[in-house]
């Protein structure tokens, strides 16, 4: 066992920590600590990021892609969230950019990849359906052939980030009559500015509004754009779950807020010293920090598992156990803040001519949208039915 | 010994819940909370025909002089329906405070506008940065006319953008009090924001601010501070009884009607184990709210008990059972959960907020951690040693 | 509301704990407290408590009840627990008793209710068998009808305390082809000097003996000891359930430990105080606090309730959190203790001879053995599900 | 970087697993702690065979001299099998203590004949009452003739009954030191009980003793023995993880199999869950304890880690999830799982005696609590800062 990085990956890591932290613009990665990254924001850091080659070092190489160690994977990961670095988009470079290289035609890749690496083209996911959240199979929008064309009728939702997306990758049933509900699904590219599309923005309870409804009536989807095989889109879809497993348990995410917090604590005063001298407040400390502790070990033995296109069942381990860390210092945060969370600026400018402590003002809300985590992207009861099944043979 | 309502206060119930219920169908937190005002004027002017802003008020002064227990029933029929209105906020602690502090000529100017429902009183204790327990910053200066000024800033104060009055608390040299200044004073800035309920909070900053010392000048307003706020710290726990009535009643429907897998919901019995557990949860913290209750009723009938420890006690109890059940709730209803035109997700949202009012829930569980009863064997019964 | 017992009230209660604090020996009631109790204490104890009109108060005026307010009820159970009185066996009063009273013939009544209440009967519980823990609808024990004996034949199991047993209440099935499992049970009452009996005890975990199991091999039980109607046994033992409202909750025994455990933390040395001040004690005190109070505040609220003969769903809940609660402190008091729980005398009457602290010694055994509590009685999955059922309508 | 066993390691681990397994068939732990010894001889001799016995002394008295590593796959593979042979106990913890403490000649003495497996040696350093990180109350006392004895009580001194000698922790005036007592030595009164996890463990009274210092006169020991106790308190992490696999293996298969209204209970999704619960925190249980131990080894490389405070971290981790899979393990076989024939209900007692052991989890949470490092940034690299 070895506990130390090796110089070369010493070597790695202040690389990539120096494009992090030197070329990627401080206010970005300010406003992505407080959750109010914008559209420009991700735009401006991921191309940053590809013209430094770190957009897309999980592609093939022949598309931007790098031949990583998993250790310089996982520092690479790891070194994004504790900067702050706003995440290369997650529909391009972990979604449809590995879809598209491994399933698609070499037009799509020519068309596509390299504007998904520059982040030229937003991309949105088109999976979820308001009758199908975590059973995705149930998919119930249709793409009917008709000559050149597929024609997309239903409605997609949940769609983080929408209200930017260029394109949108669709899971739509292209056979309606299939034997079982998985097969007869097809993997299709939309222009999102093909007629027929409405999108109704969905404002969740601590007010973002990153998550949207589409309705599709009726659009016109050119053949070229079905990636792959017709009726083959379940395994397509199935070839993304699992399929990322650095950076899932959002360690270095867990460990900056925790820097973060132990910082603040030493500030915030209570009836006889500061926060950082409570005993309740340091036993949930000290329990979140042994917690990350082993979960980033526990991302350090697999990290150099082999990777098959299979879902992981320890992917599903350090998806539900790292978001469980990340919401619990969500709520220590909002408890730190007591009273100072529950003054909300009327919009997010005007935070800081409310008072000093920013991350306090919006701890409250911050807790809220961060329920998301166990629900979004797989929920806690999915994750432990794959366990169950995959592991334990339950 | 009993923990019932009578067929009064269970009338009353059954009367705010019919009467807020008009108001509130599925949704109405968010369009309520929306409006100018920040509430549903006209379940306001219901309750106020009712009587109920006059609940906590005397019969000398245009109201009712009603008990805790009338007050545990309006708010857990207020809180079942997710209501907005701010009965406690605007009405209730600042009657307990001027009832407590103010002069006669004072009870008599503020009283009866407030019993009517005619307006509302905003109470702002809270300053950023500064623990809820501590003396506040802001100042109290007498000029050389004899007359008050204040400087220094409060924030959040629930509800300021409509009150007409706040009440303010501030100290003058080591003296700690509670000060009346009007809404339009001159040397008020005010910050308009949202609470995470999204219901209304502002920063307030005094600068040379002209207020009018609540009482008689001299006394020192700390003990009757806590007890006011310590009574409203319990009353808070009904609203959340009623919203975690609701909370896990919206639940229970969401597991029978919605399907996954082509099956309700109702069928995954680890879903249904756990609504199960929030329900044991709930009767609970129900039972700590109602005892708690109970005991500023005896206090109130002259029982010897330190009302701001057992404020402390059931506040953490019921607050810790307030953010676990809006947390299953959401979790059990999935992405819809999260969304603003989600009914469970205000519940979830004012519960969160009811947990980190008046100081918050940390700050609380330090105090009662600390005291001496933390380990003192626990008896229900006021008499039963 | 009122929260203050009436004066009626705290005479009856002065009246009940004089009985309790001096007419029940002062060694009795330390060894129960340290779950130390044998055969001999709960007889003894019963026996003082009967012949003070305090064994069976719930039973029908007639045969020795009393008509209590609920209050008084209350009190009662909470004192007992208190004192460290071992409770009357609920096998006699809680059981057998009430069935027999409500259910038995006249002569039945007047041969085995004085004798129940007196404990000169010592009657153990013949419900479980291995294959039916919490299903108990799927008894398979038989009792063959032949002439005017029934032939028993079969395994019973988890008999706590069956080492003492004169006599067995035992569910038997009567009538294999009953349509539904529920149906073709009966209730017998079985002489456990009859022949073709055999006993296994079982050792739990911490080493006690209070479990058993037993074997029939063709017992002959006379007509005479079926109680109520043939085939009807399963409405009978229904009737059991959720009749035992009061001290299920086991308030009166949590206080009890948590005094004692406030008591002796205050002489625990830490390394810079006691454990009393340890804010990390005080915080799972505080918690324990709390949850016991709201505990007793349910029970107050139900005591009230009309009782219908009915599974009361909130005798569910009294029985899952207060089990829970109690297990809790029991950790509490392990984790108090340290290594000196981890050092239990070979037999318990070599426990002083080894240090002071008693209850500590005994700490881990015991909370090993209170792992039952949410086992037992309807485990909390069983409470789970009742509570789904009959209130939730899940 | 790597978490993971070399070859050799894992060679180590398989070897063990199949040499213990085969002595330790389903139930066979508490036929192993009711004989004589307290465990499984033909175990106990099997294991000296291997040289398992020598695993932590050096080449010079006859043992391997191995790393962390090496006693963390040992350890693991027993506790698979809840073995109760007392590697730890009885020659792991004593071999560092005398290599850390003793001389030359002591080592020479001591370490061979634990190296053979011939003999066992007790650490007593638990009293009742009193702080495990506390100076003892035991007391060396010189006679005039130049030789020490000790006066005072040690409880619980695990496996005191067979071992050949005692190394006893005492206080010479201001100075703490560690002690060679010989286990027949004239004023020693043993009291012998048993631990709630079935192994041996003795109370031993100490009136006039004669005893000898291991090492030189003067040096205060207390360093030393700490550094020893927080190797080994990583050490039965180890044993702690092999519990836990199976103890979440023996759950699965039961829910598998055990019917309950007709059908298998993994039926019941509720239970499933929990199974899947289980498992995640067993691995975190596991990460955490490569880790602690990969840290150890660093340390012997000459990294600059607190070992003390790594050790109480990793404890009171792993030590939670023990006592929390013990639990739901009984509570998921219901009452089978707390008989003393239920191989399962063994498994439980023995993961619940490591939580209390060494002083216990909530000594070490508090000394956890306390430190510096309770609140600092966690990384489990040791140079990513």
């Amino acid at each position: 066992m070895d506990l130390e990085l090796s110089p070369e990956d010493i070597e790695f890591r202040d690389g990539v920590r120096e494009v992090f932290t030197r070329e990627i613009p401080e206010d970005i990665r300010r406003r992505n600590a407080l959750s109010r990254t914008t559209r420009d924001d991700i735009v401006a850091s991921q191309r940053i990021l590809n013209s430094h080659g770190l957009a897309v070092p999980h592609w093939p190489v022949d598309w931007g892609g790098k031949r990583w160690t998993p250790t310089q994977s996982h520092i690479y990961a790891s070194e994004l969230q504790r900067n702050s670095v706003p995440q290369p988009l997650a529909f391009n470079v972990s979604m449809v950019g590995p879809i598209i290289a491994e399933f698609g035609s070499e037009e799509q890749k020519r068309q596509f990849l390299p504007a998904t690496a520059n982040l030229d083209i937003w991309w949105s996911q088109g999976f979820s359906e308001p009758e199908a959240g975590s059973d995705l199979a149930s998919l119930r929008t249709t793409a009917r052939r008709e000559g050149d064309v597929y024609v997309l009728n239903g409605q997609k939702t949940w769609t983080t980030l929408g209200q930017y997306g260029d394109w949108m990758f669709v899971l739509a049933r292209t056979d309606p009559d299939a034997p079982r509900k998985q097969q007869g699904l097809s993997f299709l590219l939309l222009d999102m500015t093909t007629p027929g599309i409405e999108r109704r923005p969905i404002t969740l309870i601590d007010g973002s509004e990153e998550v949207n409804e589409f309705f599709f009536d009726n659009v016109r989807v050119p053949v070229e754009n079905l990636v792959g095989e017709e009726n083959k889109g379940w395994s397509y879809a199935k070839f993304l779950l699992g399929n990322e497993r650095n950076g899932i348990a959002q360690v270095g995410t867990s460990r900056r807020v925790f820097a973060d917090l132990a910082e603040a604590a030493a500030g915030i005063p209570t009836e006889n010293g500061t926060l950082a001298d409570d005993p309740q407040f340091r036993t949930s400390m000290h329990g979140a920090r042994t917690t990350l502790l082993a979960l980033e070990a526990t991302q350090l033995r697999v990290t150099g598992a082999s990777e098959n296109g299979q879902a992981s069942p320890v992917s599903s381990l350090l998806k539900m156990e790292g978001t469980k860390a990340l919401q619990e210092l969500s709520k220590l945060r909002m408890r730190a803040a007591g009273d100072d969370g529950m003054l909300l600026p009327p919009d997010g400018d005007a935070a800081e001519s409310l008072h000093s402590d920013e991350a306090a003002t919006i701890a409250a809300a911050q807790y809220l949208n961060q329920r998301k985590l166990s629900i979004f992207g797989g929920s806690n009861e999915i994750q432990r039915g794959v366990i169950a099944k995959t592991i334990l043979g339950l | 010994m009993n923990l019932e309502f009578n067929e009064d206060q269970k009338l009353l119930f059954e009367t705010v819940d019919a009467a807020v219920g008009r108001g509130y169908p599925a949704g109405a937190r968010g369009e309520a909370t929306s409006t100018e005002r920040g509430w549903n004027d006209d379940v306001w002017n219901t309750l106020a025909e009712l009587g109920l802003t006059g609940l906590t008020i005397d019969g000398d002064h245009g109201g009712v002089g009603a008990g805790p227990v009338e007050v545990y029933a309006t708010l857990e029929a207020m809180g079942k329906h997710a209501a907005a209105e701010p009965l406690l906020d605007g009405v209730f602690l600042p009657s307990w405070l001027i009832a407590a502090l103010g002069t006669g000529e004072q009870a008599k100017q503020l009283l009866p506008a407030l019993a009517e429902g005619a307006t509302t009183i905003a109470v702002a204790h809270a300053e950023p940065g500064r623990p809820w327990g501590s003396a506040p910053s802001v100042a109290a200066a007498h000029s050389g006319d004899g007359s008050v000024v204040l400087s220094g800033v409060k924030s959040p104060v629930r509800h300021a953008d409509q009150a007409s009055t706040l009440l303010v608390t501030a100290v003058d040299g080591d003296t700690a009090g509670v000060y009346v200044v009007e809404a339009a004073a001159a040397g008020i800035t005010r910050t308009d924001g949202r609470s995470a309920d999204w219901s209304r909070a502002s920063q307030v900053e005094f600068a040379g601010t002209p207020a009018t010392l609540l009482g008689a000048t001299g006394t020192d307003a700390t003990a009757a501070l806590q007890a006011a706020v310590a009574r409203a710290r319990v009353a808070v726990l009904a609203e959340a009884v009623g919203l975690m009535e609701s909370t896990l009643g919206h639940t229970v429907e969401y597991l029978k009607n919605r399907k996954q897998f082509g099956v309700p919901l109702a069928t995954f019995q680890a879903l249904v184990h756990r609504a199960s557990d929030m329900y044991a949860r709930v009767e609970l913290a129900r039972s700590m709210a109602l005892w708690a209750t109970a005991t500023v009723e005896a206090i109130d009938g002259g029982a010897d008990v330190d009302l701001p420890a057992i404020a402390d006690d059931a506040f953490v109890f019921v607050g810790d059972t307030a953010t676990a059940v809006a947390e299953e709730a959401v979790q059990l209803h999935g992405g819809i959960g999260m969304t603003y035109e989600a009914e469970v997700a205000h519940h979830a949202a004012r519960l969160t907020a009811i947990a980190e009012s008046f100081g918050g829930l940390a700050a609380a569980r330090r105090r009662a951690v600390a005291a001496e009863s933390a380990l003192r064997a626990p008896s229900a019964l006021l008499n039963n040693a």
